[in-house]
């Protein structure tokens, strides 16, 4: 099992939900980050004096799937998260030992996503 | 035909009148603001909603019917003209036909009018801080329309209208309504919470209250500051004119007692909650003014820092004894407007000076002028005005429960009235995750062209 | 020299008239708030500084200019004195100085003054709602000139001012502005918004409009219930004295619609929406204030719901259908003024009753009286206005646009007016990281002595 | 007795005097948020409590002692009569015994008295923006007693109360208290900042300013609106009366002084900071508002845009001079209410008029006019006042700092005033975390039974 | 070392963390989550458009301790979160390689959670 | 390739986000989270109720580096987050499999960090 691991633009998310879901990935999870990269901070001013942001907001998902899923998810990420210019993102791929179903208290690879096929795969 | 003083002098009094009215309706906001700091904040569009809702309901059922009742005539129990009330039109005679010199309808009997409406509008806007974060909308406009026909107007009509509680004794002394307005509220307000219980997780099985904070002292301030505004309409204009400007006299009565429950609040709190809290710090402010009510026309200025003083230690005791109680009450209305309310009221009976008794014509000056029977008066109505609002509300709660249900589902409650009950947060940016509110990943085709969306211009490659 | 009740009668007349003016300045506040809670959270300072800098510059035109052209004279185009308008100085007769009965300026012609000056700048406020979000800020200045010196003064002039409007039939009525004050504004940003186009984001490719909640319901609440408040100078202002108390009729008729309108929104959404639209019930109640507006003085109070309940289903329409026209409007500002103010204009020709159409001297008793003829009239008054207003404004758009662009460019647009033009968000804890809005990096000389930031005292090793 | 006109007339006045003081009064709000939005979001409840007891403070101590101090006589130091004001008490003889033409306090004077009193309130709110975010609690009511009791008062009754800066020269012009309210309240607010220092992390160790963003533009357009609104009440009120429509000309030469300021503020922000500041902006406005509190009744309309603008380029020049100087100033008060507090008094000596010197009788015309002795006697006038309020301000403060302090540790300051002083957040959604803040865990017991707490009906499993 | 990173719901923090303070781990992380599973979307209505959510708040838990006690984490975790319902969330066990305190500079697994007790049955 | 996650204060990240970029690590990934630890709790006052709190702010650093560069970024964050008192915080290393950048697509430690010899020193 693998935890993928994505920071890209906000409005990047939509399109790659809506596949993942297609393809049969409902489950994942997003929270809000922010991110410095190749980029040159933003000034902003008030009352005179100043601040300045080198951070910019980026959306982060993490997506645990069966380790013959993670070109599929990577794959639809790059795709859709990709507009060329600096600040696109990163995706990472990490290892996960174990997972757990909180509802059914169950354990191993089926736990991940809903779709049943997902997991099934693996063999 | 040349003008005389005396039409000079009605439209100047009508002018007040309007202008204090203009005030009163204001306190609409008020209660929004103190309402909406005092919820969470998935629950805040539902109150705007609801108090456009009460306020729009009230003011046509006020015309239509709710006047008639309360000022359409001397009855004892209620009047009986005035409905659908319109220029032109012939009023049985009362107290204040005679003071406006006139049954029929014109300018400033409708200035009258309008002054009694946005009591009554307070008076139902009262009711629901107390039901806050639970109560179906649905309750709100049939509540309305039994408050606004029949509920109000018989207090109303009972002791400022001529009914029989101004005509025990020497009348009850009720200068603005802290028993007609404020008591009448808050005892709604209590009839629907024995109904409706309290918020999902405020006591936990052990049954301790646990603090459910308002998310925006901010606002709830707003509120606050924007009561005691109307406050400066609601005593000074129940003058209903300027005659020796009396009411200027009312406005320091109004201030000094408000001020004076600020501090009693304040220090309550701290010897009692071992902090200053905020919202106890206005409620005091809240509580006093409503106590000084009744006695604003009644007191000389000395008295009223005593009534606001003891009504900002009233309204913090009383908070952290409701909340005891299991009385789940977000704002504080049953004491800041009920215990409040009472004690304003019986207070007339201790402070009244002889000197404003008479001047109003109504009841007598009180214990500390030597004189005990005010007091008695003054508690006859408190418990009249009680009774009469308790059974009538509790029977509409209990039927809207019985018909509707009162109280929205546990899952409506945990996700918040906002999207619940109105299809939208109030504030959606808290509660919609970014990508999903942005979403332009529903339009790819206008997405590939589009330059990437650095924040500003400056976002450039740095190497 | 003993003063006379004329004297007196002109002090109340004065203070009224400059109470309500007072009113219906604060409807700025009442606009700002709307369009903040109407807007996202990244454009919100941008409305603070646009109402103030509006607010300001129409001040400063309509003083030196825009005064002159609506009210210096009754010549049937345009005034032609009382520029730089002060004290001492001569005016050129019209109805106004003959009810002043004076040519100088004065005192009381000065309240008349200022009271018409904030009509002009509420006019002016109406245009910007529908334009928020990606306008820029340089088109405000530009346009409020040109609005306060020429548009809105041409048309007051005409409707209000004795100009030609005011000529045909008996004239067209219009007691405090429907079209005026409200379909005027509204034109303005129907122009702007034909030059400007959607906020991107709002129509995927599909064609399909997007929801872009507002972020913050109740600020928007609380602009509507100031608008509310200021609409009791604006309508009642309009007598522009409290004769007979008058003043305290249209208070009421006012309020009746308002109410009428909430009820009216609330139950067009529940049935087109499926839900209590926040937004909708607020917007139902200023349609209902926009279209009572100019029957408010002509029309008796049953008449006042009616008006009002209808206003309220409009809007709700109106907005659907804009919605599905493309026309972005994110306020509802062209249902809510222009809609509405066209069905109050109009209403006036069905529900002016004889007894004010006598009152007011102006034009003929409505359609529910008999008269189809005064209908006709204000069909007359609501397209000529518009016509006016709307090749005027585009005109000065549409220069603004080839000048200097009259959108900020995607990427500001993305990233909110609050930092692309005014420097800082409008909540820079919302957008900016806390540890570099906090950066106390920046100071590690003061940070090492510096105790651990505990949050409060309590902060201790728990073992 | 047929009622006179002169009655008529002076319940007119009175009418007026106490509808421009209930627009005073409502400054509180506009200076409540005008510093909640210059704070931090960790500081806002804060503000609240502050707001209302400070006022509450004020109006006690106004009433027993300032009042008495600053107009129960005309001494040339301090008053001495009046004390714990009420109805028929005895006052000794000074101008307002004969304006108002009794000894003995009546309605309309009563009017007076609280007209004066919010005057005060105000002076003192000015006090504390400057000491936002790290002033300790206890400091407000031990200075708002002594500034309520003497400060305020003796400067009052040096300008306004027949003290001995009305007999210098023809004596100094201050209509509405550009000196008496607002330069006191800015020095007050001076003494403090000297002893209480920068905030935390507004100074890094290489010395140069750090921006401390307010939390919210919107809240602070609030205060600024409501500011405005009450500037209303506050110059035209000062005409105490509504002789010859006198007022009407004040509101006109107050709002144009405020645009002025606003564009003067906004080309200064371009061309000093390169953007469009918002908070700058605001400051603006009431930078010439303070301005022209002094001039208002006595110049005429052409001269008011010249003192707003040139206020309006002060306050920007001034805010970014004192954060130079390291005076940590979050809301500008010392340039909006100080310098242009004298600006504005030194321009009577300037602007004002033959004609309204003589109108009021004091003083004499402005350098324009051809007279530069006024101008001294304004300077007289500004430095008696600053040095007065000064010392006993910083006298008081000092003392306070001996005795309790007057900072929050710094713990305190990072944490938020809030937190610290108040027990609970502001805005505790944005402070606690959210399973913290609702912790149903505390229910295990209801939690099992209780279904799975879905947002709402809508989900379902979706396969 | 392993972290246990548990996507859960809300109101199933409070007993989790009392229960994992009183067997020794006071440490652990929190942050607001976004997530979408087996659900369907909820449609939100606003002035005659719409907008459909199809993630739901979720609370994260990131818990770091020692290999022999995940089992004990992963089971509290467990016990408190289920509800039984659709929503209930997942909890997976990721490889840590190293842990350092930042007060002391120190490493190691004595550092990961402050219970004395709680490392030293790692043995 | 190793992810370096960090729990600190928030007043310790601008100095080490500023040597971070001056020893050619700009890249990096935060977000607001809450932690407990060996702090008691506060308790908030309210109206009369009470609700207390265990859990503080803290900012998480994710950065994802060559495995080589660890001890920099360690070292780097150890450094400044570190004031003595409890509350400093963990920092935790944990293996990445793989990395994507989203704008090129490339993949490899490469793409990790925008400074070219940062990746390079890996050899
Ligand atoms: N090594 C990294 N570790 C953690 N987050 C990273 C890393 N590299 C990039 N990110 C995240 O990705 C976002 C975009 O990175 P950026 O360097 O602008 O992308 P690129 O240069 O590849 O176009 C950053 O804002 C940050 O949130
Ligand atoms: N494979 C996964 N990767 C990341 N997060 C997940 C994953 N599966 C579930 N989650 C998280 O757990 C939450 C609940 O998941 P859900 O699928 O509703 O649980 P279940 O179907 O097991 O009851 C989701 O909202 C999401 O935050
Ligand atoms: N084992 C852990 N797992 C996850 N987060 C942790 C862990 N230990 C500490 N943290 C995070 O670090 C922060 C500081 O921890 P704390 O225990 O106060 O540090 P210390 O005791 O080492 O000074 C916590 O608030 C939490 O966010």
């Amino acid at each position: 099992m693998k935890l993928v691991s994505a920071y890209i633009r906000h409005e990047a998310f939509e399109p790659i939900r809506t596949d993942l879901l297609e393809l049969g990935f409902p489950s994942l999870s997003i929270m809000e980050v922010k991110g410095s990269g190749r980029q040159k901070g933003i000034t902003e001013r008030y009352r005179g004096a100043e601040v300045t942001n080198y951070l910019r907001p980026k959306v982060k998902i993490e997506c645990v799937v069966a380790s013959s899923d993670v070109q599929t998810i990577v794959d639809t990420i790059l795709k859709h998260a990709r507009t060329g210019a600096v600040g696109d993102g990163k995706v990472f791929v990490m290892p996960v030992e174990e997972a757990y179903r909180v509802r059914t208290g169950e354990s191993g690879e089926e736990v991940l996503q809903a779709h049943p096929g997902a997991a099934a795969g693996v063999g | 035909m040349r003008p005389t003083v005396e039409t000079a002098l009605s439209q100047i009094d009508t002018t007040w009148v309007i202008v204090a009215a203009i005030l009163v309706m204001f306190m609409q906001a008020g209660f929004a603001f103190l309402e909406i700091g005092f919820s969470r904040g998935k629950n805040v569009g539902a109150v705007v909603a609801k108090i456009l809702t009460n306020f729009s309901v009230s003011a046509l059922v006020w015309w239509a019917v709710g006047f008639g009742v309360a000022f359409g005539g001397a009855a004892s129990i209620a009047g009986d003209s005035g409905f659908f009330f319109g220029y032109g039109h012939t009023l049985n005679p009362s107290f204040f036909t005679e003071l406006y010199g006139t049954e029929t309808v014109n300018g400033p009997f409708s200035a009258f009018f309008f002054f009694q409406f946005v009591f009554c509008a307070v008076s139902l806007a009262i009711v629901w801080g107390t039901t806050l974060e639970r109560i179906k909308f649905i309750a709100y406009p049939i509540y309305a329309v039994v408050f606004s026909a029949v509920i109000y107007p018989l207090v109303a009509h009972w002791i400022f209208g001529g009914g029989w509680l101004s005509d025990i004794g020497g009348g009850v002394q009720d200068f603005a309504g802290s028993t007609v307005v404020h008591l009448t509220g808050a005892t709604g307000a209590l009839a629907a919470l024995l109904l409706l219980g309290p918020r999902r997780g405020k006591y936990g099985p052990d049954g301790r209250a646990r603090a459910i904070p308002g998310h925006n002292m901010p606002l709830f301030g707003l509120g606050v500051l924007i009561l005691w505004l109307g406050w400066f309409g609601f005593n000074p204009g129940s003058t209903l004119g300027t005659a020796e400007g009396r009411f200027a006299e009312v406005v320091i009565v109004t201030n000094l007692a408000a001020a004076a429950g600020v501090i009693g609040a304040l220090v309550t709190s701290r010897v009692l909650q071992k902090t200053l809290d905020v919202g106890m710090i206005g409620n005091g402010a809240i509580a006093a003014l409503v106590a000084i009510t009744a006695p604003s026309g009644y007191v000389e200025m000395w008295a009223a820092p005593v009534i606001g003083a003891v009504a900002g230690g009233i309204v913090v005791g009383g908070v952290l004894m409701f909340e005891r109680l299991r009385l789940d009450d977000p704002v504080g209305a049953l004491s800041a407007h009920g215990l409040a309310g009472i004690w304003g009221t019986l207070s007339c009976g201790i402070f009244t000076s002889p000197r404003l008794a008479s001047f109003n014509g109504i009841g007598e000056e009180g214990l500390v002028y030597g004189n005990a029977s005010q007091l008695a008066v003054q508690a006859v109505g408190v418990v009249a005005a009680f009774v009469l609002v308790f059974v009538l509300s509790f029977a509409t709660f209990g039927l809207i429960k019985a018909v509707f249900g009162l109280r929205v589902d546990e899952e409506d409650e945990a996700a918040g009235l906002d999207i619940a009950e109105h299809g939208m947060y109030g504030y959606p940016e808290q509660f919609i995750p970014r990508p999903e509110l942005e979403g332009y990943g529903a339009a790819p085709a206008a997405r590939t062209p589009a330059p990437a969306p650095h924040p500003t211009r400056q976002e450039v490659p740095a190497t």
